[in-house]
């Protein structure tokens, strides 16, 4: 039926992806800060002043300006402003990676269990409960005696941690949805379960997947330090911002703050790059 | 060592409660079973043993002292040892102290046939009384120990060590509650009783107002476990605490500036010191270990990387032993010469490679290790794991693992026999010596010798042929260990691992 | 529903008893050995396999399994290898700690959590909100570790206004004020992380729920805002709240550990990080046990609560 | 005449994404005191967004560009919502044109009328839920006790309609602005709602804007009409002068367009009965389970659907009539095995739908959901919802192909492909409902099961539609189950038709015998309520 004659033209919007992302301002402001952590890691045995790990026991913590170290040195006489440069590279592959792989299992696990039967969602929501109940000291410590302690013990761990919580609130969200009119009608139009859990379910759940992801990647950042810390994950004298955090922890109250507050401030910048980025994302994704 | 005055002009007084804290949480407060340093400090408050050592000098080798012996009397060749008993003792369960008491704790570990025989207890305590030959009471008031061998150290071992001390329970204690519930009911004769014990909290003592001896001015003290350094010192700026242990370096100008005393002790018997791991196909070459020992300036260590809080060991009779003499150093510092023993052994630079195992405490250690690894050609890398767990990875070496972390020391000499059996011959160490049969010979001659003047310079030469081999690589000692709020009086660090607070006073 | 209910309640059954199997296979597989680690340093071989005779260590695993299994309904998990104590008298009270410093640690970040992000998503997009996102988001993000030492740092030892540490003042006689001026800060810094991940649902949810038809419908009817927010976005928002909170309670609980170090609070994290490095298989076993009943009694009451919220889910069918 | 509202050259502006659409563009009303002014006009033209604008309550990316609006006198454009609060409810009060989802998921409508209740009227918890249950009672439930204990998503459609009829009636608005109120009500209901409006204007004086497609409403119902059409009002005047000389060549269409009872739709030429079945019911029945532990209410089972048996032969259209409430759309969701049967086998050409292999069936039948609103994914473009299921099913073979069909179907049913940019919400309702229609008959079904398809949709849309839906039964031999309240598309349209009744058929019979004296009295029922457009009563506003 063309007969109705248009007088008023719908305009054309501008729809895609990179035009909805561009005009978001805090996505763009996330990606940015993360795109030059990145990079600063990735270039970071070009930009860094100082070899990470040379130690010059003659030279250590000095303070905050002095000649030739920015940041000062730490307890070894490392150039701090050189760790930190370096000690982003461990921390964001363990913890991007991790994260995402947490996030995209525990979402196909959450989709899958809400639109299973009732007993197959009841098994695989239990066994999620019981990878809850493990304590991650215990995965990590698992995992360390099966692998040797290093990125893998350590993505391993975050993976087993955060899949549970990912698929509880992805298997919430979707029961919800799973009873709203659209999936019923999805059905009608020939979609498979798989692919209403996919295409249309999954666009609706993505808010939530997306806010909980970004919360992870600075948590998780910090977390892995602290399995670093009890030996299981990236080894010093690597540089690493979770662990200098916890070794300048010893000097942080006695005169020389930095030597933690650095690596600190790195995560928590990056740390809000993701929420920025994630919040951002969500207003993308959810128009 | 040192004591304090810190609170300058007060007196002595009675009363008050004192509240320690540790670095770690204690085990268990049964005498035979207990395995740590801060356990012992509070059991040695409840249990009291036979002889014991001056602690109320910061300085010299503790002089032996009786305890709940009055007297004794050591056979010339140091094998037969004789008690005369305290009379009027009590437990303060009400039963009384005598030589049946005694002989119920001896045949409690040496005896398989006792009723209240313990395995375990039987285990720990065989480092010391694993020679016994025979016990014997003589009379009410005295026990007589028979050794197979000389045994010069027998009453220095007595109320030293962590481990393995011999404090006497009471009978009727262990028999009420248990073999495994004297540990929660600890009864002795000490001038502290127990009262109470909250898991990972705290644990209270009160005064013994039976006590036989002085009475202590405290009334109360209560030890409180905080595993973190830095909130352990907190507690001690806030007031939460009045001493703490293990002062971490970085604290101690921080707490003094505060007011706080940090005594320093160079006679601490204490050392950290590196194992090998001879299942690592590098470290059995006698050449490769010499070349670490080399390659390392424990001197700068001490001094840089702990700001002096610290002294370079050179030899493992630790400062503090009887045996200890300061000359004495098994390879000294030259990268130079590493260089070329790694050269000679056949090694291009880069090649030996191994993981160096350390606590975190111990990090900064390991780190400056392994800089110093680095820089004559082995490819070290550092394992760091939390107290906890760095127990377990070192009870299973990898044979990838080359050097793992020690902590321990000694007053009594033997201490250079335990760490031969513990970090080479256990491992199988002395099959990758040249001079293994001379070393244990040595050993042996100064273990057995009963004679006490030649005592010292046998241990010098047991440790020197010991040095030798590079079996082992002591690195320091620490000379900070406590801190003290001024409140405190009367506090004194001796040279020992342990402190005694029956003299010690808190300000109102 | 109520059907529903016991199902869940009879599934707890054989859940926790392979979480028991697992648990216990899991410790005993580790690499350690119990006795080794421990009393290993002075003793020869010959004394160590006696003491794993006493211990009853040396029998097959599944006769230690059902041994520990009958322990754990009669006397509650039998002895800790370490020190010979009731493993009841070790995990309970530290547990108990645990759930202390957790119920707080919710409790703070259910509370800040839901009022961040209730404001933040009235306001969204103004500076009220910009701003309060911005502070959880700083705090979520700094290293408990780095921050609790701020905090202890400032609080206890600069202003002297809350202790250092611990769960109550030895010197005093500990009444509940204690209690809580001791909660404060640890439970402050163990619910951040959550308090953010709250905060950002709530703020989602206020903002969708905010632009819904229904919301709508309210405000043509002459509704205040505030009556709209309390009533009909918060019941609408509660279903997230209840879902994120359940998990809090199970994060608060595992996560701890580290807040438990350097607050030096005695909980059951301290307790199972000591045994797992001294391998007391009894104390990790019964630990991880009850924390595991915690979480699938946690996740369970969740389940059901977000079952009742939601109108369509009620009644099991369609 | 008093004018209680006053519109004047109101433009809304909505901002998209590198766009503005311009919703309404210079609209002028005035409704005054017991008068009831019918806005009618082409779907999509602004009508509901003007509503809005009215009461302050337009989308967060709508702004009034410009114009003005008095309500008794105060200007209401630059209102704060403080402000505005004082007149919403009491003041204007407003029935929004999607009822599923205006009210409440989580409160009972109970609790959702009694809290307007106490609101606006003062009164004690138990007396604001003898109010609602009044309300109830006069919009036409009758079973109030039980759908007072319900929550939204348990009601049919009808029944939401008119629960948001009480919501807005309830608190005695002085103008009260009605957005399709009936759209959902069959003949008999829709008149006893209008019959209400109709006392309103008149006992209370209220001022009714009353947007709506019936010129049967219209007539029936209004006193005076303005017809809209993108965004500017193009005609007003007095009712019969609209009907019986419409002035705009807009308005002329409109009205030709209108379908009249009893007359044969034009292009509709008798099916070939008795053709082979494509769908059977057999004894087919459904219990909805409601309340239980833990909800507060006392279980209780609604037999939505009890004992149905009917087939559809191939190349039929089946009408379904019934009362709101009377469980046809329950039924068209069994036909398609969408949920559950308690009872009863359904076959679709021989084969039982029960079976595994109701997915191969799929591409061969199709449905036209009566919620468009939300049977559309929120979060996917109309153009995506479309273009997947052509794809899945294999009838088109690229992306490019699926959007050429896709543009295709939009024009089909008269939306531009411009439209495949936006997400459901972006539309108006009957842009919504044909988005819906479009993503249904891109497929080319053997069956297509229509469940109120046109009801949102002006009669000129409606025709299209209608028209669009016999070229393509001609085309491809389709057959449909169309179920509607609008009798007159009924019987013009169908072949047979089937009336329900709290649950069960109680007969079918050839479209022509709608009218035969033997009729079940419950169809009778419906068909004397049907609004004549020919007896324009003489309400002229006084
Ligand atoms: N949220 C929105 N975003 C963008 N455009 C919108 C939005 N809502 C409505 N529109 C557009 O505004 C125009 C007017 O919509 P409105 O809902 O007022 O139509 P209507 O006259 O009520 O039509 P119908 O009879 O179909 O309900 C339509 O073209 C529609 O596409
Ligand atoms: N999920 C449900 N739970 C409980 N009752 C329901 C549910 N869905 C529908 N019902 C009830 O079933 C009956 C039939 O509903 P249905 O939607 O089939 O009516 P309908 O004939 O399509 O009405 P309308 O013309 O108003 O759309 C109604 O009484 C309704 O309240
Ligand atoms: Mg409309
Ligand atoms: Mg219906």
């Amino acid at each position: 039926m063309s007969t109705s004659t248009h007088a008023v033209v719908p305009p054309r919007l501008r729809r895609s992806f990179p035009a909805r992302f561009v005009r978001n301002r805090e996505a763009l402001l996330g990606l940015v800060v993360l795109v030059v952590v990145i990079g600063v890691s990735v270039l970071a045995p070009w930009l860094a002043p100082e070899d990470p790990n040379a130690g010059d026991a003659g030279n250590v913590l000095a303070p905050v300006g002095a000649p030739g170290h920015l940041l000062g040195t730490d307890d070894q006489g490392r150039d701090v402003l050189s760790r930190v440069i370096h000690g982003g590279r461990g921390a964001l592959v363990v913890a991007i990676s991790s994260v995402t792989v947490a996030v995209v299992v525990g979402t196909a696990l959450g989709l899958f269990a809400a639109f299973a039967g009732r007993r197959t969602s009841g098994v695989l929501m239990r066994v999620v409960d019981l990878m809850f109940a493990f304590p991650v000291i215990l995965v990590a410590l698992s995992l360390a005696a099966i692998l040797q302690p290093g990125a893998w013990v350590l993505i391993g761990t975050v993976v087993f941690a955060a899949v549970p919580y990912v698929t509880r609130i992805v298997f919430a969200e979707a029961r919800i949805e799973r009873e709203k009119d659209y999936v019923e009608a999805a059905r009608s139009l020939g979609a498979s379960e798989a692919a209403i859990v996919r295409t249309e379910v999954l666009p609706n759940l993505i808010s939530s997947v997306v806010i909980y992801g970004t919360s992870l990647v600075g948590v998780n950042i910090v977390f892995t330090a602290s399995l670093s810390a009890l030996g299981l994950g990236i080894q010093p004298p690597d540089a690493d911002w979770g662990r200098m955090i916890s070794e300048g922890a010893k000097v942080l109250v006695t005169g020389h703050p930095g030597v933690a507050t650095f690596p600190a401030v790195a995560i928590l910048l990056v740390a809000l790059a993701f929420n920025w980025l994630g919040d951002g994302l969500r207003d993308v994704l959810n128009p | 060592g040192s004591d304090t005055g810190a609170v300058a002009g007060s007196q002595p007084r009675d009363g008050g409660t004192l509240i320690i804290g540790q670095y770690q949480e204690v085990t268990q407060f049964d005498p035979n079973r207990q395995y740590s340093w801060e356990t012992w400090r509070i059991d040695r408050n409840i249990y009291e043993t036979l002889v014991d050592e001056d602690l109320s000098a910061p300085t010299g080798v503790p002089k032996i002292v009786p305890r709940l012996a009055t007297s004794w009397t050591v056979s010339p060749d140091a094998t037969t040892y004789t008690f005369q008993l305290r009379q009027g003792v009590k437990f303060s369960d009400g039963t009384p102290f005598d030589a049946e008491a005694v002989r119920f704790n001896v045949r409690r570990f040496t005896d398989p046939s006792f009723e209240y025989y313990d395995k375990v207890s039987a285990a720990t305590m065989s480092l010391v009384y694993g020679d016994l030959a025979s016990f014997e009471v003589v009379d009410d008031h005295t026990v007589r120990y028979t050794f197979k061998h000389p045994f010069l150290d027998f009453l220095r071992q007595i109320p030293n060590s962590g481990n393995a001390a011999s404090g006497i329970f009471s009978p009727e204690a262990l028999k009420k509650y248990g073999q495994d519930g004297l540990a929660d009911h600890p009864v002795g004769t000490g001038p502290f009783v127990f009262t109470e014990r909250v898991r990972g909290d705290h644990t209270t003592l009160e005064r013994n107002p039976d006590y036989w001896g002085q009475r202590p001015h405290l009334d109360k003290v209560i030890f409180k476990p905080i595993g973190d350094d830095q909130s352990r010192v907190a507690a001690l700026q806030t007031g939460t605490v009045d001493i703490i242990s293990r002062v971490p370096p970085d604290s101690v100008s921080t707490l003094e500036s505060g007011g706080f005393s940090v005594p320093e002790n160079k006679g601490v018997p204490q050392i950290i010191y590196y194992s090998f791991n001879f299942d690592n196909q590098y470290l059995r070459d006698q050449r490769v270990r010499q070349a670490i020992i080399q390659a390392v300036d424990r001197k700068q260590l001490a001094a840089n990387i702990y700001k002096g809080y610290a002294e370079a060991a050179t030899s493992i009779v630790n400062q503090g032993n009887e045996a200890y003499d300061a000359s004495a150093v098994d390879y000294p510092f030259d990268p130079q010469a590493a260089k070329k023993l790694l050269a000679d052994a056949g090694y291009q630079p880069g090649q030996v490679k191994f993981t160096i195992l350390s606590d975190t405490t111990g990090q900064p250690t390991a780190e400056y290790l392994q800089q110093s690894l680095t820089a004559v050609g082995i490819d070290a890398s550092v394992q760091s794991f939390e107290w906890i767990t760095y127990g377990t990875r070192t009870a299973n070496l990898q044979p990838q693992d080359g050097l793992y972390l020690g902590e321990w020391g000694y007053v009594a000499p033997s201490w250079v026999k335990i760490a031969h059996n513990n970090s080479v011959v256990k491992h199988g160490g002395d099959a990758y010596s040249a001079t293994s049969a001379a070393t244990v010979q040595a050993i042996d001659a100064a273990a057995y010798n009963p004679d006490p003047a030649r005592s010292a310079e046998l241990w010098q030469a047991a440790a020197q042929s010991w040095a030798k081999d590079a079996t082992i690589f002591p690195l320091l000692s620490f000379n900070r260990y406590y801190a003290v709020a001024p409140r405190v009086g009367g506090f004194v660090w001796p040279q020992q691992n342990h402190y005694d607070l029956s003299r010690v006073w808190v300000a109102d | 529903m109520v059907r529903r209910i016991l199902w869940r309640l009879a599934g707890l059954v054989p859940l926790l008893f392979v979480i028991s199997l697992l648990v216990f296979f899991i410790a005993q597989a580790g690499p350690a050995d119990p006795v080794k680690d421990v009393l290993s340093q002075k003793m020869s071989a010959e004394q160590i396999q006696q003491i794993r005779e006493a211990y009853g260590l040396d029998r097959p695993a599944w006769e230690q399994y059902l041994t520990w299994l009958k322990e754990i309904f009669t006397n509650g998990g039998g002895l800790s290898l370490s020190v010979r104590s009731p493993v009841s008298g070790i995990v309970f009270p530290a547990f108990l700690n645990t759930l202390i410093l957790g119920a707080a640690a919710t409790v703070v970040s259910v509370v800040l959590g839901v009022a961040i992000g209730f404001v933040s998503g009235i306001r969204h997009g103004r500076t009220a909100d910009r701003v309060v996102m911005l502070f959880v988001q700083i705090g979520s993000n700094l290293p408990v570790y780095w921050f609790g030492l701020v905090v202890i740092w400032l609080t206890a030892v600069r202003w002297k206004w809350l202790p250092p540490g611990g769960m109550h003042d030895l010197r005093g006689d500990g009444g509940f004020g204690d209690l809580l001026l001791h909660l404060i800060a640890p439970a402050f810094a163990a619910s951040l992380v959550s308090m953010l991940i709250i905060a950002r649902f709530v703020r989602a949810a206020v903002i969708e729920s905010e632009q819904s038809d229904y919301v709508r419908t309210y405000r043509s009817q002459g509704f205040g805002r505030a009556a709209i927010l309390g009533k009909h976005i918060g019941r609408n928002i509660l279903s997230p709240i209840v879902n994120t909170t359940g998990l809090t309670v199970g994060s608060v609980i595992t996560g701890v550990v580290f807040v438990e170090t350097i607050f030096s609070w005695p909980g059951i994290g301290s307790v199972l990080l000591n045994a797992i490095g001294g391998s007391d298989y009894p104390v990790i076993q019964s630990g991880i046990l009850l924390v595991a009943t915690t979480f699938v009694v946690v996740n369970l009451v969740t389940d059901v609560l977000l079952d009742l919220l939601n109108p369509r889910l009620r009644h099991g069918g369609a | 005449m008093t004018a209680v509202l006053t519109v004047r050259d109101l433009g809304v502006d909505f901002a998209l994404p590198g766009a503005v659409v311009h919703a309404v563009r210079g609209a002028d009303l005035d409704v005054g005191r017991g008068e009831v002014l019918a806005l009618v006009g082409e779907s999509g033209s602004g009508k509901s967004v003007t509503a809005a604008a009215v009461l302050g309550l337009l989308p967060r990316t709508a702004r009034i560009a410009r114009g003005s609006i008095r309500f008794e006198g105060t200007e209401l454009v630059g209102l704060k919502d403080r402000q505005l609060n004082t007149f919403r409810g009491a003041g204007i009060g407003m029935i929004f044109q999607n009822p599923v989802t205006s009210l409440d998921p989580s409160f009972t409508i109970g609790s959702q009328l009694a809290d307007t209740a106490r609101l606006h009227l003062r009164v004690s918890r138990a007396e604001a839920r003898d109010v609602a249950h009044t309300w109830l009672d006069r919009v036409g439930i009758r079973d109030a006790d039980r759908v007072l204990r319900a929550y939204p998503h348990e009601l049919s459609g009808g029944m939401r309609q008119r629960v948001m009829i009480a919501l807005a009636g309830l608190s005695g608005p002085r103008l009260l602005i009605a957005d399709e109120p009936t759209t959902a009500l069959d003949a008999a209901v829709q008149k006893q709602i209008l019959d209400l409006v109709l006392d309103l204007a008149g006992e209370t004086k209220t001022a009714v804007l009353l947007i709506t497609h019936d010129f049967g409403v219209v007539s029936h119902t209004s006193c005076r009409v303005a017809v809209m059409r993108e965004g500017v009002i193009v005609e007003t005047g007095s009712t019969a002068q609209v009907l019986n000389a419409p002035q705009h060549p807009y308005t002329r269409t409109l009205i030709d367009a209108v379908p009249e009872i009893g007359r044969r739709y034009p292009r509709a030429d008798r099916a070939s009965s008795g053709g082979k079945p494509v769908l059977e019911l057999r004894a087919v029945s459904k219990e909805f389970v409601a309340g239980g532990f833990g909800t507060g209410r006392h279980r209780s089972v609604v037999r939505a659907v009890d004992d149905v048996s009917l087939s559809v032969h191939r190349g039929e259209i089946f009408g379904l009539i019934g009362e709101s409430g009377s469980g046809k759309s329950t039924l068209a969701r069994l036909a398609g095995g969408l949920i559950p049967r308690t009872a009863g086998t359904v076959a679709f050409d021989g084969a039982d739908i029960g079976d595994s292999g109701a997915r191969d069936l799929r591409r061969r039948f199709q449905y036209v959901f009566q919620d468009a609103a939300t049977a559309l994914n929120p979060r996917i473009t109309a153009g995506e919802q479309i273009a997947r299921p052509l794809r899945r099913l294999g009838k088109a073979a690229s992306r490019k192909e699926a959007t050429a069909q896709v543009h295709r179907a939009l024009e089909l049913v008269g939306l531009h492909p411009g439209h495949a940019d936006r997400y459901p919400r972006e539309f108006s309702g009957g842009q919504r409902q044909r988005v819906g229609i479009a993503r249904a008959i891109a497929l080319e079904p053997e069956l297509l099961i229509l469940d109120e398809p046109t009801s949102a949709l002006d009669v000129s849309t409606q025709a299209a539609i209608l028209d669009l839906l016999l070229d393509l039964k001609a085309e491809l031999d389709l057959t449909y189950l169309f179920i509607g309240h609008n009798l007159a598309i009924i019987a013009s349209l169908c072949d047979r038709i089937g009336v329900m009744r709290g649950g069960s058929l109680v007969e079918t019979f050839p479209a022509g015998d709608l009218f035969a004296p033997e009729r079940h009295p419950d169809t009778r029922a419906l068909l004397d309520a049907v609004l004549p457009i020919a007896s324009t009563r003489d309400r002229e506003a006084s």
